[in-house]
């Protein structure tokens, strides 16, 4: 038997970025203090030692312009990491990662892809207040040309943010800082995980919980508390959003005919919305009870702390979103 | 090519010159205020000090959430600029904002309330540390996301000028003071900015606080003729000056003639003021990018002890009066952390006001917080 | 007997805001060649005769800039209407007009409001390629302390607007530019249209066609030729989006056991994801089969003139849903 | 203030002064150059112009869609900044770019093309009149976004430097050209490839092809400091250089030393060129904002005619391989058109190809353009 070892979410995506950067030339990794502070989360500590000035590269507070510049180096083949600090500071981005990254590759007839990474935090959940807590997610989904992945542990997050680098399409990959801490077995050997595969986190008879990123652990943890009152969950990782594998979605909610879908951002034009929209799509014949949905409030993100709290999906929310749909309260 | 170029000519029906040389700063003006307004200005800047040596132990002891960019060293620039400026001029700064909020007259307790996350906040404790906003004093806000601020300063120049000349059919008479820090040089919002500024004459100072770093980048590795800043204003035919943001007689001194003529010809300028922020950027930087003995050096200029000095050779101050100011001081920002500690959290509500003005659906239209309800009654209504 | 006035909606749009720029000095208008060019698409063409260059401006081409600007003059009080040329170059302004407009009143606890109007054409149609035919609906709807319209005639479009210029928040307009020519009755006398009031356009009992903005024609049109075929829809245009008449769609749902959502945007994450999740939860028992969706293609924007007729919604696509929704077929 | 003040000093590790005088204009460059060579200039701005009258024919026939830029008054740029560079320099241009892509050599057939929609077009008409690209010529794309082809300038530059230095192991060769319009001075993107530009020594030029207009705002009535657009480079510490853009020769002139100094220096530059577009902004503009006097005025300065009285004097062309040259360059740009309207649309499932590189779901990855396919194997491989 052998023992697993342990590393966080942090370490998890430096590995990924280090490893794929020894592999292939072509990648490097550009951002906001990435280099000499060492990143503003620590994600990349310690690369500008191994990789250097050239393949290491802080940028100034210029977003729009890295992004650009990072998606025309992406056209001639070069595989560009991009850390944004924060997704909540991609909106000044807005133009080249959403009118430009996605679509080269359609306007330029199969000419130019696009390979390039735009990682960073996303997310409430620090009291950051309004401007500095967006799931961009919701947005940015709706544009065809991008894949999107959210990981939600250590293990996900190093082999999507591989399987994200080698992609040859424009990769939004959004992690959260609240999960950076967070430890979780990640093997020595190399690994990736394809793109399009849910993970199912639990099994379960009940109702099928659907999520991505940060709210799985609130899913896991409300299922265990539903576990108790005789409700049994299926507990989905969607881990990518685009591609979405539904399939794996619709055969669980096939079989407990009750799905709730758990998403931290807000609820109108959500991911959310869409996975419920095609759950009942897909299952109608087979759904006890409409799909429910968790979401944030949708309000601004507060500072308060009470505020921000109740804002946010917990599992409290969840419990009470999987009791209504199994009808047992 | 040396020869005259075409060149289109129907540009020249709008004025796009440099202007006339911008007020140049005036050595001594300060000096000649009566010695009680520098008192004044010490008392300000004495309170900012303390009152974010409080804010750095209250975020320690985990009364404070989020980010928060604390204003030490920085003193003498909102303090110097707020006082060359009229109570009514509009501010408008980034999230390193609790000097200004100050400056600008904000009670301690409503700034230390909002960080605490609690009803008494300037905000109902729903904005935080970056987002302070003070109707009442004209200040138009910290804003988080960096240099956004800019095209609202912009925005809020322009406004002045509507205001006075198409609503109310006048002059136009305020200046509007916009700070930010010397990162934000290099957003793209920053430049569009300027530009407007330039076109269309608008009456706003851009203050560039300009501390030497952004985050752990020094100003060099991030933007381009850090050494002369003022070719980033004459990119736009906008007049720059160069300000010791460490001395605040000499904040006064610069910036005095500079509002008076933006005032006098409704055009914007460009300050470089050079200061230094004593802390890390934010709470968690242990400020390896830059010397101990960097520091020291900026340290020893602090704008207190210089104020302190000025007044002392001046005779109007003694060790007992500043003595006095310290407790007193002092005094107001234990109070501050006591009312906000006293605050309670805002009611669960308040989630679902202020979202819109007014009400539909789970919206419950705007309240005003505290701090307004207690000043004059229409002032701060949401509804416009 | 009055014969009704018929005027095109791009002259709507300028009496809607000549009038209330009229009514109250605190209005004006910036944008793009707004003034001396008499707007890109003249919407704006007289405006600056009447009102002059300091309340009808011309800006240099930066959408962050004016955006940004004229919240701030927002905040003051004034009203301004600013005009996108197209909401595809919004995408540049997204920061300002996402993170501060609609966040300001919350950030300030209630003492800044954001009374201003961003309006422009929207949606694709005129063969404009992948960068210029952005449907904004989608990804801007999700935030909270914005509202939205979609009008889809002159009538709406004129009362809209007014009642967009006196509203208190920061409000999206979205115009196509496919329909500034088309005519439409619009009363002299003043009136306005409150937020957040569907319009049933055709009554009908055998399905719901949920739309808004330039796809209800489509949908109308569906709906003369399903009659034909004995399938009798009810046509609703939902005009605001933000606030959303889910009401009145509900009622008819429950009514016609059978709902279609035409959507003009990409379907990801959609305006149409979100109405069918709603119309899911509230009519779970009341409908005969999942609700259906028309949608553009999830792919960029073609140029050739083929492909973008595919790609976009269309009466015949909306037959074969409600022919789908309604078991015809 | 006078007196040197305090300013961090970390910054000084990363160079980042104004560089050594970017290479200046050598009047006579171009006149030494073989006549052939000059004809075949003469050949492409020809070719660019009836190609235009055509397009703009097409338009109005409306066998073209969307909107569309005609370049005409404007041939002197793309032809002697495309001479004056490497074949394997990269370009990378705005919406109105036909001109550019011709002088690359993209085959008229495929720019016209994919005007037509047709399957046959350099993006199989998936692209249209505002996004030409062409892999094979090393032509990055027409962009429509007003100023966002200027970050991937500068990303162009950093690449081929990446490519050269990090990947090859070797010392940068390639300079890019970026070309952008004079309205696009005031998208803040463009502000912030500049500073990157500088900050990176990213060997790129930016080439303003100053027409005087954007739309029908006159430079003057959008852009501060419209007469002297040097100091937009001067802010970033970037070298700047006017010339005459209705002169082929004088761009030869004015951009080859440049180029050869970008490259030496691994530097960007940026270029005021002064032309002028004789036609509307697109097709639906009546041109109100300017007199005929002004366009008569440029129009008598046609670079067509310019560079024809010159090898006119040099005896290096007569009437008669004029009249040749003329002849030839309709009869290709008939043959496009003809081309064009002979090839098919595009088969509907190209609305789901392109969309990804690989295959999933609906998507069907990528195939090459006709334009490609003609072409070597590998290059044009949407695989990287
Ligand atoms: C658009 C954007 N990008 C990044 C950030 C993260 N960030 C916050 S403050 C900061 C540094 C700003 O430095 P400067 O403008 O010099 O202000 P100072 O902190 O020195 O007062 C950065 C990068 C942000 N808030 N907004
Ligand atoms: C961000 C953005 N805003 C607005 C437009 C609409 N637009 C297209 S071209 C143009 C004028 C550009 O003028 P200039 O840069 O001088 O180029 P020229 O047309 O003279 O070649 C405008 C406003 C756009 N394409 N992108
Ligand atoms: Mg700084
Ligand atoms: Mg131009």
């Amino acid at each position: 038997m052998t023992v697993q070892r342990e590393i966080d979410f942090r370490d998890a995506l430096r590995e990924a970025m280090s490893e794929e950067m020894r592999r292939d030339k072509r990648v490097f990794l550009m951002g906001e203090e990435v280099a000499e502070y060492n990143g503003a989360y620590k994600v990349s500590r310690g690369m500008l030692e191994e990789f250097g000035p050239q393949r290491v590269i802080d940028t100034p507070i210029s977003e729009s312009g890295f992004a650009g510049l990072c998606i025309g180096a992406a056209m001639t083949g070069l595989r560009p990491v991009v850390e944004f600090m924060s997704w909540s500071f991609s909106l000044v981005a807005a133009d080249p990662i959403l009118n430009n990254a996605p679509k080269m590759l359609y306007m330029s007839g199969g000419q130019f892809g696009c390979p390039i990474v735009f990682r960073g935090n996303d997310g409430a959940g620090g009291q950051l207040g309004s401007t500095h807590s967006w799931c961009v997610e919701a947005l940015y989904a709706n544009v065809p040309g991008l894949k999107m992945a959210i990981p939600s542990d250590p293990y996900d997050a190093k082999g999507l943010l591989k399987t994200a680098i080698r992609d040859d399409n424009p990769v939004f990959f959004l992690e959260s800082e609240r999960l950076l801490s967070v430890k979780g077995p990640v093997p020595e050997a190399e690994y990736t995980i394809p793109f399009g595969q849910a993970l199912v986190r639990r099994r379960g008879t009940d109702a099928t919980i659907v999520s991505f990123g940060r709210p799985v652990h609130f899913c896991l943890e409300a299922a265990e508390e539903l576990a108790k009152e005789g409700i049994d969950c299926e507990v989905i990782d969607g881990r990518t959003i685009r591609p979405l594998d539904i399939d794996t979605i619709v055969e669980s909610v096939r079989r407990t005919s009750r799905c709730v879908v758990v998403d931290q951002s807000w609820p109108f034009a959500s991911i959310g919305s869409e996975i419920a929209a095609q759950v009942h799509q897909r299952c109608f014949d087979d759904l006890d009870n409409h799909v429910h949905r968790v979401h944030t409030d949708d309000v601004p993100t507060p500072y308060a702390w009470e505020l921000e709290q109740a804002y946010l999906p917990n599992a409290r929310k969840i419990c009470e979103a999987v009791r209504s749909v199994t009808y047992r309260q | 090519m040396t020869r005259t170029l075409p060149v289109s000519d129907a540009g020249s029906t709008r004025p796009n010159a440099v202007p006339a040389k911008a007020g140049t700063s005036r050595r001594g003006l300060a000096e000649q205020l009566p010695a009680e307004t520098l008192v004044g200005w010490l008392r300000d800047m004495m309170l900012i000090r303390e009152f974010e040596v409080r804010t750095m132990q209250a975020y320690q002891d985990k009364k404070i959430g989020g980010f928060c960019h604390v204003y030490i060293g920085q003193e003498a620039v909102a303090v110097g600029c707020t006082a060359a400026a009229a109570p009514t001029d509009p501010m408008v700064t980034a999230y390193r904002d609790h000097g200004h909020a100050l400056a600008r007259g904000m009670d301690p307790r409503h700034c230390m309330a909002e960080m605490f996350g609690r009803i008494g906040g300037c905000a109902k404790g729903k904005g935080g540390s970056m987002h302070m906003f003070d109707k009442a004093h004209h200040l138009y806000g910290g804003h988080g996301i960096v240099g956004a601020q800019t095209p609202l300063g912009a925005g809020l120049a322009f406004a002045t000028k509507y205001w006075d000349e198409v609503v109310n059919g006048g002059r136009s008479r305020s200046v509007t003071l916009c700070f930010l820090g010397d990162g934000a040089l290099n957003q793209g919002a920053f430049h569009e900015a300027m530009n407007l500024a330039g076109l269309m004459n608008l009456p706003v100072i851009y203050v560039v606080e300009n501390n030497g770093y952004s985050m752990g980048t020094a100003i060099g590795r991030g933007t381009t003729m850090a050494h002369d800043l003022s070719v980033k204003a004459a990119a736009y035919g906008i007049e720059a000056v160069v300000v010791d943001g460490m001395d605040v007689l000499a904040v006064y001194d610069g910036m005095k003639p500079l509002v008076d003529w933006c005032r006098e010809e409704c055009r914007p300028a460009f300050v470089d003021m050079r200061t230094y922020r004593y802390k890390g950027h934010s709470m968690s930087d242990p400020r390896k990018y830059r010397t101990r003995d960097e520091e020291e050096r900026f340290e020893s200029e602090d704008p207190i002890d210089r104020l302190v000095g000025h007044l002392e050779r001046r005779k109007a101050l003694d060790k007992e009066s500043l003595a006095e100011l310290n407790r007193d001081v002092k005094q107001q920002v234990r109070d501050s952390v006591k009312w906000a500690e006293a605050s309670p959290p805002p009611p669960i509500e308040e989630l679902f006001t202020d979202v819109y003005v007014d009400e539909w659906g789970p919206y419950r239209g705007t309240s005003l917080p505290e701090m307004l309800r207690e000043d004059a009654g229409d002032a701060g209504s949401g509804k416009q």
